[in-house]
């Protein structure tokens, strides 16, 4: 394991371009070598490699007791892997799609959740779930839910969803690491999007965000695939004369009050934009919570740009519902800026 | 060792003694070798010669059909396909056998048997193609949507039999799902409701091997999926899914014996999917070509056309015709399929609910703006 | 069904003292005899009558087809009902407690939210689910969530939440004859409070909210089990010399914008209560939603009173979790009176 | 017809020809009989003198902690109980069965058997006390805190067992469930990866004829519940669950069986529970005083009374020092449940993570401030 680490210190170092996809198969592959207790399984994860071939040759490297499919049965690979977990293994299982998972749910918000508190902490789960999320590849339907408000809503489960390749590695690797059971969301769409990065899992921590672009007029706060639609009406709001500071919340929950706070009180405006259907969506709660925070420098509503409140549409009318630059920049214009000189600022 | 028996409980009732009528045979049952010979002393009727022909007619159609929806993939025109060749004994078979009144609750990978059953191939291709989730109207020949998460369809349809019972309607539901879909915990919610409630439904496992990349080995330890049967007390048949004949007779007897009042009936039916998983998957990753070759001897269609063949049922002017006419509706239905779609964006808030709520109304407007916006731009 | 009608309609002109249980029994019997494609099933309705009683007698009266007991299923339960309903029937299942309708969320998330929109409206699933929600009856785990985020984060359900007895028996009897699926949820610790008044469920709708307390400071939204808290709080309130103008949702989703907004706009301040944890909980919606439409008119930031980030409490700690009178003052408190001279008014 | 057989897909292997072995016995095996007579040619090892005195010295033990929890719930000391009265030969025999390394899967009927494998009675009963979710370490005595969501623990103990032969150690897990759990999905599914896996696990339903209201006849219409197991290759065994030397028996046997790596064991127990189903439940709704009378004469703890007296292996003396020591602890139990507990609210907000997140340390100083206030107000 010596030699393995040292590798992958050398191999770290080297700045690679890597698709999102391959960072996550590297970032379970170097956790399958460095600790011997994480264990891979799940529907089509051995021998197939995982549908998106994240699990891609897993299995011949570290052996089918470790690297497994499972028959078909969402509830019970949760389940079995929180008994594992009582008897001292990591399992980071995959759910083959979104909405795949519901299967799942009871065992998830019944015993994933709740275990480590009803046993006043003597029984710990650090059990990853990774869950492909999200649309934006064509899907037909249930391939395409964007879930996270279901478990961001449910104490006791970590929420974890990267941006990009690099995060992507240092958030699963941090995730599986964890003490608590993690729900690590997997923005399909940008499984093939590449980004040349050092992979390294120490120098950024998995419950922080991190601000993408700095920015003054206005706080676009994004997560997973929105993160890279985010950038981008960053980059056309430039021209448009704006300033817009971007940020990429990883963690869902716990929520980094901190970092979000500190810069909505430097812009005063604030847009969140997620996939998922905007009613009762984890939107709500960044709104909900950074009103509060911030009432006294908010020079206008939060706006939420998000899916519609409808199921997730099929494949040839998804683009209408997913949030475009163009409904970003579109609520940027919302955001009442020629009022600014007629209102008070009431921040103190 | 009488003693449990007087006890008032009824926990100690059954008893193994009924079992056997519950357990599937060793062998799995046919009807026709896979030369198309007639087996002896089988526990299955040979169905009637025109039923024969019109399994092997549909079978044609089916396989025509189905080869040209892959190909539809492959031009774009279809955003997924899983195909079923090599099940077309069990598509077609189990439809056939159904009357109109009874309901089809099919999954993704049986459009061939919706098609068989009466709807429009352009319906029951839209959600494959993008379009829309399900395209045609259930009611029109009592077939649910195609059901994407695997075994759910099942408590749908025995609440649907059950419904018909209450209802004191003559309404059998035939229910398909796979190998891998045993193992989902709906699909035993389904066999013990189905067996309490002593519903009219047929369950049709079309066991082809694999669960996408994952083999019957690694989804049961059980002699055969057909052994679940006797753990909800339902009457459990093991069959020959690549013999038209057999899953025709089989599904037919079910369907009649449900129907009687005598409860739901399990069939596990032995095929193989000839194809990948759907175009998008690779199935080199997972099995061997010998398989398939070896599977490829025990072809349906073929088996079907030996032995319609060898009873002079069939000579090569009606094998050609029916060829023929499989080739016309494949071309009828290319033709359709490379027409764009109409599609309203409107749609995707105007079935959510019965009415529209004024916040999906809003929405609505929203996006018709935004619409008309970007089209001024352009 | 004549004679029926006439006795209810007689029966119905004369206000009577009930509980909350017993007029969703009413509820239910009168559905009963009123349409015969009604059906009650779940676990314990037919004979024992439910573990709330909330079933009591129905089986005798209407017999064992029409309101029976199934086998231990939830999935079972809520995807058989989908049948059913495909078939004409319109189910009204019971799940025995909250935690415990997690086994069917696939059911409910999949196809019963989703098969009206995935038919093109060709499928209607007329179906209630019936599910006894909140804690603050000393019950223990698993026995006292409060799930309606879940529910109202998925388009295609309606969800619903009686706070007194004589809305339980209108909103449970519009419940049964809407056409959409309805997530029907008692807030089990007020099924033994009564109410003298008139069972009739014509004169109200579903979906609107209720002013049930008119008053001129703050808004205080409340549902379910937490309206006679708020009507409490309100009272207490009144005390303190604040006028307090109580709204009970009722219906969660849809959201009946126009009654509170209006409310909002009048009194310029509100708070949100609910029993549910506050982290993406519903009534970060419900300040979000507000926030945005009611920028202008506000005087201070809309605060959630609610159950803390954890799982439920065991019962001899719920006290400290449910929103208490006490915790609803605090948050009036909370409200920056003492800066309204201070600040601009927003409202133009 | 063998024509099945030679194809490279595993669909079709397995067959019935092994089938026996998974199916249970016609008639629950049992060693003793109401009466405490040694039944002959059972199938099952009679446990030796001193396993079956520990038996009834634990059995009569775990009736006293049952009934003076009864007896707390009317003082308003605990806030629910779910009493196992009746089912002693299953808490009691399934417990002393296990090794210690082994672990036992209870669910919220079985206190008794948490109590008997060594947990603090107090400790057991935080949960029903109102306390906590668990007042015990589940690593000290490999207890896993009891389940109240019906069957969802049958996955965790396959789990726990697969993880255990992944590791290389010698455990075996025993998880319980009642007959009404057996219709939940995840029993389902843990019975078949349990099976698939070879996992050392050991199923032991205690079926006593109920869940809450609803009868067995309309939980199954199976033969029994044993006749599950085939359906997953699970081996299966129907047991009289109010004879405590033939649960014993299995229960050991099925423990040897499954950690020699022979894969998972189903044991249906056939028994009754004397109590309503809990406190707060009125069984009279729902079945006949005459049922439970009947079942009062096949009394597991007078029937091993009557067996052992017979053999000369227990005399009046002995009964009578056992009865005082039980008397003792439920003495010991009353005194020390009857000290009001002493709780931190702050332990609300200590275990939801490993390490608390800032937003529920504010959670928790709000709270302590909210306490000091109002004790201040006072
Ligand atoms: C609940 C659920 N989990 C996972 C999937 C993803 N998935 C689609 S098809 C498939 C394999 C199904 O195998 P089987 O039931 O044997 O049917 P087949 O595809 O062979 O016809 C899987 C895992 C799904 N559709 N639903
Ligand atoms: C998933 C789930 N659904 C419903 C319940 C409510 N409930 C508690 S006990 C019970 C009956 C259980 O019967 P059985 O499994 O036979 O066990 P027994 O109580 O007879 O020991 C029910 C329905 C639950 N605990 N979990
Ligand atoms: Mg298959
Ligand atoms: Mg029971």
């Amino acid at each position: 394991m010596t030699m393995t680490a040292e590798r992958d210190a050398v191999a770290a170092a080297k700045p690679t371009s890597i698709t999102m996809a391959a960072a996550l198969n590297r970032a379970l592959a170097d956790a399958l070598s460095q600790d011997e207790t994480v264990l891979v399984f799940g529907e089509d994860v051995g021998t197939l490699g995982g549908v998106f071939r994240v699990t891609d040759g897993l299995a011949a490297t570290f052996g089918q007791s470790r690297v497994f499919d499972t028959p078909l049965a969402e509830s019970a690979i949760v389940g079995t892997a929180i008994g594992m977990a009582m008897n001292g293994l990591r399992p980071a299982v995959e759910m083959q799609f979104d909405a795949f998972a519901y299967p799942a749910f009871e065992q998830i918000t019944s015993h994933l959740a709740k275990l480590h508190n009803r046993t006043r902490g003597r029984v710990s789960l650090p059990i990853v779930i990774r869950i492909p999320y999200g649309g934006g590849i064509g899907g037909v339907e249930h391939h395409c839910d964007s879930s996270e408000a279901y478990y961001t809503h449910t104490p006791g489960l970590r929420v974890v969803t990267p941006g990009t390749p690099s995060d992507a590695y240092a958030l699963l690797r941090q995730a599986i690491e964890c003490p608590d059971p993690v729900i690590f969301l997997e923005p399909k769409r940008r499984y093939w999007s590449k980004e040349t990065a050092v992979l390294d899992h120490r120098s950024s921590t998995v419950d922080r965000a991190v601000v993408r672009r700095s920015g003054t007029d206005v706080t676009l706060i994004a997560y997973g695939g929105t993160v890279a639609t985010a950038m981008e009406a960053a980059e056309a709001a430039r021209q448009d004369g704006r300033s817009v500071e971007v940020i990429d919340l990883r963690s869902l929950s716990p929520f980094d009050d901190e970092t979000v706070v500190a810069s909505l009180r430097r812009t005063g405006r604030a847009v969140v934009v997620h996939e998922a259907s905007q009613f009762g969506g984890y939107g709500a709660e960044v709104a909900a919570r950074l009103s509060e925070q911030c009432f006294h420098y908010l020079e206008a509503p939060i706006l939420r740009v998000a899916g519609f409140d409808i199921p997730y549409p099929p494949p040839k009318l998804e683009q209408h519902h997913l949030p475009s630059v163009d409904r970003i920049l579109d609520a940027f214009d919302r955001l009442q800026w020629e009022d600014t000189s007629t209102l008070e600022r009431r921040s103190t | 060792m009488t003693f449990l028996a007087p006890v008032g409980n009824d926990a100690g009732a059954g008893g193994g003694g009924e079992s056997d009528r519950f357990l599937p045979s060793e062998i799995p049952m046919a009807l026709l070798d896979p030369a198309g010979r007639v087996l002896p002393s089988s526990e299955l009727a040979m169905p009637p010669a025109d039923v024969l022909l019109e399994l092997y007619r549909q079978m044609v159609l089916g396989r025509r059909f189905d080869s040209q929806a892959t190909a539809l993939t492959k031009q774009g025109r279809l955003a997924v396909y899983p195909s079923a060749r090599g099940q077309e004994a069990c598509e077609i078979g189990a439809v056939l056998a159904l009357r109109p009144q009874d309901w089809l609750f099919p999954t993704y990978r049986d459009s061939m048997a919706i098609v068989a059953r009466g709807v429009d191939p352009v319906e029951a291709l839209t959600l494959l193609r993008g379009d829309w989730h399900c395209g045609y109207d259930p009611y029109v020949h009592n077939v649910a949507p195609q059901c994407t998460p695997l075994a759910t369809n099942t408590v749908h349809a025995v609440g649907l039999a059950h419904a018909a019972r209450i209802k004191g309607e003559d309404t059998v539901a035939l229910v398909m799902l796979g190998d891998g879909g045993t193992s989902e915990g709906d699909t035993h919610e389904a066999l013990n409701f189905a067996a309490v409630w002593k519903a009219p439904v047929v369950f049709l496992i079309q066991n082809n091997g694999y669960a996408i990349s994952v083999p019957l080995s690694k989804q049961t330890a059980a002699p055969s999926l057909a052994h679940k049967g006797i753990g909800y007390g339902v009457r459990s048949v093991k069959i020959d899914g690549n013999d038209p004949a057999a899953v025709y007779a089989t599904v037919d007897a079910a369907i009649r014996s449900a129907a009687a009042g005598d409860g739901p009936v399990l069939i596990e039916a032995i095929t193989y999917r000839i194809e990948a998983h759907t175009n998008a998957d690779d199935a080199s990753r997972y099995r061997d070509p010998a398989e398939v070759q070896a599977w490829l001897a025990r072809d349906p269609v073929s088996r079907l056309r030996a032995h319609l063949t060898e009873r002079g049922l069939l000579d090569d002017d009606a094998v050609a015709a029916i060829e023929s006419a499989a080739e016309d509706r494949a071309g009828e239905l290319r033709r359709r399929m490379n027409v764009d779609s109409e599609l309203d964006p409107a749609d995707l808030f105007r079935y959510v609910y019965a009415a529209q709520t004024p916040a999906l109304a809003r929405q609505a407007r929203e996006l018709a703006e935004e619409i008309d916006r970007a089209e001024e731009q352009r």
